[in-house]
């Protein structure tokens, strides 16, 4: 008796020991939701692809913007001004997939972080001693910081143009885009260099998995980024006054919009399986919900609830100004119309559609019991 | 009947079970402790937060700081030294207030095994559990016994009888029994564990584990105290802690509950373990074996029966005052915690908190992750009394900053074992006028089927 | 642990007490048959009504019209032949049968205390309470016995204990505890009461009187089974039950508990009454006392401990059914019945049915006095599977007057324990379509607080 | 021991013996709701005025009758209508009254039930051989059977006139109204001489007190009468298909309206402790659920609901027209409209306030557990 416990006793510890390292292999499931394609699918199809367009425009921008200081001219900054439309339309599509190299450096952070703060843009140009790697330098770099070094640095066309081409401004510009090109390719290397593979190996449901960690920033980015910092912060849900000082790009005062837009297009697709070509369906968290709903024979249903939703948030921003300042300023109301709209798709996702998934929000590491 | 007590209260058994139980016990305390250190949870759940959610009536718990390093090496050192019988008396004692102090630091971290480690080394205070196989008894010979009183024993395995019991009882509920809630949620989305992942999609394998999740814990204290099936319910234990290791992440717990399952095993087979135990640490063993009855050192002991009956009158009843509330218990979870309700719901929320100012009518909202940590974030929005001290904080934080004539509401969902989410507090109640308290809580809208 | 099931079955006990209940309860069997044939409630109850109200499974019991008088004497004149222990086993299984025959004929009638007696008189089928003090031992003296098998006693106390216990247990809710309700909408009328009258519209007494009841009724066992505490407790239970008695019409229930309650005293206690009603009734009581104990003499005593050792498991298991259904069991009365469930709510209620011809859309409303007694629809009005076996009775009954394509609705109301009344069942579901069984009923409205 | 256990237990078996029969005499109570004043009001200032005023229009009737049989004319029969009508109308002041006597001998069934027998009145008259006690001849007499004998036996006033003066015709009529008087004459006398003091003495709360049997006189007539009788069955509520020939008063053809509303006042008067002369208030349900909803500290409004939901069946009933006949005929949604607000006070009355005052709906005598 005391030995044939000990043994169990043994056996046991090691295997509850073991566990952690998941010795067994895997062996072929059927007749269940293939995560691994779903991965394969969101990697190959959805993401890579969007950081290839978008280091494509950023050196398409690095170019342009070599043209205009090699020539500074009205035309010239247009051109310049286009293709950093292009990098920042694009850089919408890249946003909410902020994991592997991209969360490791904190790409958003120096991309995009609005409203960009003016007073460091100059102190850094007139110093000329500036590490854009400081968290204390995000606002002072990115799209935002292009956008008012662009379009907001003087008030003519000519007066832009003539500042711009100043040795210290110059410098600081192309350092800008240099930088959002150095970090974007760092982010896309490691991508197709080795985290693809990793990415989609990492098939589990724990909360480290591809699949918790892709859903959780994709939460992050459509609560944060598109219903907080592109509506809600200058209609004024945070801080009970309206500002339209934080919108995004402040300066050139008309992409506001179309920005947005693409933001919300970008989420819609991901969570629809939509291909970055617009191609090809794919695997997709719908599908998976859609899945879930028939197995569990439950009558909710999860994906058509947060698309009905979605489209009702897709026409009250339908309404909007292009340029969100004026709208802000001028009829505050309709801001917050498509915030509430996007607000009620949150608990549809944060609530609904995490549990169905069986995903924590923000996982935590520590015990349950 | 009239000579029972007196009777019961004279009986004795072998100190082996106990003395083997207070040093398995101790070294999984100070692995565990080792393991939170180690994880840098103690950082991240106790220095990092600004904010700590509190007991009701332990608002007085705070976090001391870095000095929090020192508690969780205390509270280390006392497991140890009571582990190995060291100055046992006041190393228990240490380790219950220090393991308790540090429990109710913040309840968000709130799991039921730490308040059953609590609870049973409040019960190791009381009973002699360093009079064999201890330094004490090797330093001081007259402590030394080879028996001890029966009862203190007994109330160690009463204690486990009362977790496994109560954790049975709490899953005879419609979602557990009749739907497999939320096991079928949890098991569905294991489809990536090796070999059986195949079967996490079906459903008879969620009914399988519920119904048998609920057998096991209703029965299982019976079978273990049955020589004749003690095997056969250790066995299934060892398979039952294996699965649920395997499935969840439940840290510690499945360790604590196989050594507490030693209790039940017979004094011969804990007198061979500690003999060979005692062989390999190259210790005397004999001189614990003298044939002697552990008897009345200190007051202690006297009072001991008289202080672990009250006790365990309020263990029985305590699980019960949720039924003083109405509505659902997993929806409220008023009278929830401290009753052995484990891993009996999957509940998702999402808590929105508008600041108002009632003259002006203007409003704007709280950014949650401003205050606090996701994990308060994830535990707060489900529970509505974290709800409540949490708009408490968020009150004295905007007034502090000048915001005046304040009020809070929350716009809170909540998603119970797969229902559709629905509104979970009331969004008209202005937070800061109510408070926290143990009477029913009537913001809490009801819950629809 | 190991011997002690052996040692336990073997163990005896004196057989006065078990004989003194078997006469005290057949005598009170006998008089509240008599009493239930002479307040004419054979004739109101079973006889009048058209339609009655089956239990789940027991539709094949129905009523035999008058032979219904016939059942009534038989199971009367049964229960004088068990008191007085003549052909005691035949006797007993008849009084079983035809008790039960009876109270399964129209769920009406459900009482607590009806099922009680059942279960009882199931268990004395079981065990050899005319051993002592009987016809049957006074005639064949090798049955005369003064000890039986300890544990044919302690079954009896075993269910008394059960049913206690869950009467207390389902007092630990909010409305009774925290709210003091119904007592308090029910001592609230009783101001016309003489002497006591004036308090009854005191909060403090409405809360004694509910705390009181609920330690009452948890507690109670245990002081009885202590024999220091017993006469207290015994009185206690007097007060208790003439209170109820003063305020409540509970008919035969406070005899029978009282009766039950002896079964806790000792021997020597009933030793002396039996023998004082031998003298009084001219028996001689001492060839019972000739220090013989009860051994096997049909196959009935072997199995009957593997009889009663299921039975009671399932009695324990049976009331915990209720946790088995979602949403407030006072509102759903899902798993309510059979539970020990006794004075714990008010509801009032309203039913309006609604025949529905689908393919017209023309409906009409049913009165149903037309086909109910006031009784019934008192209890249909608020019970839901009442509700639907009588809206199929009037789909039935409709059909065979020629309606076609009916469909029935119900419009129905409730009110629980003084709040507003609410609607009960689904008015949108054609009842017709739903059909009782042990699953939820998905079609009662949840209950708003 | 056995001897205190044996003596306690014949103490108690003799109390618990006693208490059927109550031989403690009752004290003052104070503080409570004073039961004994109310039915004192009920008795002295409601039912017994109510009796006496009823009887009084009773004999007027008889005395009107015998002035048309000794002098028939178009003149004497419109004088006789005028005291039916009368006496129609205090019926239904006294008809929520049915207890004491008027239980006992049943003196609503004897005095309104309609549609009336058109044939058994025939044949009654004809054969000269009835006996109006007999329940087979409920539908030929009180005022539905008056009713048609003095607006609907001939299509004209002249032949009504001559039919009414035939020998049979003429016995049966006065054998209808003084059986009216009759009975109406004993269950006052009954009040008058002895049940008065019983009725007040009875103040107890069991399902056979005073107040719990009124009240439930009270609903049953609400129900049963003015809802049912008056209003759903006429408009088809229990039947499918409306059927002007069950309204009251059907052959005078004008008075529905009328008796209606006389009869909803009185429900209301009681209900709010109005005296029959409508001079004076006293102790009411109304009162006795106020004061419930203090002392229970209960935040619903029994009183207020019922009596805001009566105000709306009232405004309902005002729309009709004074002939339910015709408003049956030709608008029957007005008299369902009626229907449906008088059924929502229903649920307000039998189950909120029966709940509240804790009598039982229907007292049922058997045991409960």
């Amino acid at each position: 008796m005391y030995q044939k416990i000990s043994i169990i006793i043994l056996l046991i510890v090691t295997t509850l020991s073991c566990n952690d390292t998941d010795p067994i292999s895997a062996i072929d499931r059927v007749d269940s939701f293939d995560r691994s394609e779903m991965l394969s699918f969101w990697a190959d199809e959805i993401i890579i692809p969007a950081y290839m367009a978008y280091a494509n425009d950023l050196s398409e921008m690095d170019e342009t913007a070599k043209t205009f200081f090699a020539d500074p001219s009205a035309s010239n900054l247009e051109k310049l001004r286009e293709s950093w439309l292009e990098a920042y339309i694009s850089w919408q599509s890249v946003s909410l997939f902020e994991i592997g190299k991209a969360e490791e450096i904190g790409l958003h952070n120096y991309t995009n972080i609005y409203p960009t703060n003016i007073e460091l843009i100059h102190s850094n140009i007139s110093n000329n001693n500036y590490n854009l790697i400081l968290p204390s330098n995000f606002a002072a770099q990115g799209f935002p910081a292009l956008d008012y070094l662009l379009y907001g640095i003087e008030d003519t066309e000519e007066g832009i143009v003539s500042t711009l081409s100043k040795e210290d401004v110059r410098t600081y510009a192309i350092s800008l885009i240099e930088r959002l090109y150095s970090i974007t390719t760092e982010v896309l290397d490691h991508w197709t260099e080795s985290y693809r593979s990793e990415f989609v190996a990492n098939d589990g449901s724990s909360g480290t998995a591809s699949v918790d960690k892709v859903v959780n920033d994709f939460l992050f980015f459509y609560e944060k980024y598109l219903r907080a910092a592109k509506i809600g912060i200058p209609a004024g849900k945070f801080s009970g006054s309206k500002s339209s000082r934080h919108v995004e790009g402040f300066y050139s005062e008309k992409y506001s919009k179309l920005l947005f837009q693409r933001a919300f297009t970008s989420v819609k697709d991901f969570f629809n399986g939509i291909s970055y070509d617009g191609q090809r369906r794919g695997t997709s968290i719908k599908q998976y919900l859609d899945q879930i709903q028939n197995i569990s024979n439950s009558d909710i249903d999860y994906s058509g609830n947060i698309i009905s939703q979605w489209n009702v948030a897709q026409s009250a921003a339908d309404a909007l100004d292009s340029n969100f300042k004026t709208q802000v300023e001028e009829d505050n109301t309709k801001m917050l119309a498509v915030y509430d709209e996007l607000q009620k798709a949150i608990v549809l996702l944060k609530v609904d559609m995490m549990q169905a998934l069986n995903i924590q929000v923000d996982f935590v590491d520590a015990d349950g019991d | 009947m009239k000579h029972y007590w007196p009777s019961y209260i004279n009986k004795t058994t072998k100190a082996a079970p106990l003395a083997a139980f207070r040093f398995l016990f101790g070294l999984l305390m100070l692995i565990s402790l080792i393991r939170f250190w180690y994880y840098g949870w103690i950082e991240k759940l106790y220095i990092l937060p600004t904010f700590h959610f509190h007991y009701y009536g332990f608002d007085w718990v705070t976090v001391p700081g870095p000095w929090t390093y020192l508690l969780f090496f205390v509270c280390g050192l006392s497991s140890f030294s009571f582990a190995i019988g060291y100055k046992y008396r006041l190393s228990i004692i240490i380790f219950f207030l220090s393991f308790t102090y540090i429990e109710l630091m913040d309840k968000t971290t709130y799991l039921n095994h730490y308040y059953l480690v609590s609870l049973l080394s409040f019960i190791l205070i009381w009973i002699p559990a360093h009079a064999h196989f201890s330094v004490d008894a090797y330093k001081h010979k007259g402590l030394a016994n080879e028996y001890i009183p029966r009862w203190s024993l007994d109330a160690l395995r009463l204690m486990i009888a009362i977790v496994y019991i109560y954790a049975g009882l709490a899953k005879l509920n419609s979602d557990w029994m009749i739907d497999a809630l939320p096991l079928s949620i949890w098991l569905r989305a294991k489809v990536d564990l090796p070999i059986i992942g195949s079967l996490m999609d079906e459903q008879w394998l969620h009914y399988l584990f519920s119904w048998g999740g609920a057998i096991y814990d209703l029965f299982i204290v019976f079978f273990l105290i049955c020589s004749r099936t003690r095997i056969y319910a250790f066995a299934t234990m060892l398979f039952f802690h294996i699965m649920t290791r395997l499935l969840f992440p439940i840290g510690m717990f499945p360790y604590i509950m196989i050594a507490a399952s030693l209790l039940f095993f017979s004094a011969s087979f804990h007198t061979r373990f500690l003999s060979g135990l005692s062989k390999i640490l190259l210790i005397p063993y004999d001189v614990f074996c003298n044939g002697l009855t552990y008897r009345r050192h200190i007051n202690f002991d006297r009072y001991a029966p008289y202080i672990l009956i009250p006790f365990f009158l309020v263990q029985i009843l305590f699980p019960l005052r949720c039924h003083l509330y109405p509505g659902n218990l997993f929806w409220t979870e008023q009278g929830y915690r401290f009753s052995w309700r484990v891993m009996l719901m999957e509940k998702t929320g999402y808590a929105n908190f508008k600041v108002v100012d009632s003259q002006s009518g203007k409003h704007f909202y709280v950014q949650n992750e401003d205050f606090l940590t996701s994990f308060q974030q994830k535990q707060m929005s489900t529970q509505a009394d974290f709800i409540i001290e949490y708009a408490h904080y968020l009150g004295e934080h905007f007034k502090s900053q000048g915001h005046q004539n304040i009020q809070i509401f929350v716009e809170s969902y909540a998603s119970l074992n797969g229902r559709k989410s629905q509104p979970y507090i009331d969004p008209d109640v202005d937070l800061l006028t109510v408070k926290n308290s143990l009477a029913h809580k009537k913001y809490i809208l009801p819950l629809h089927e």
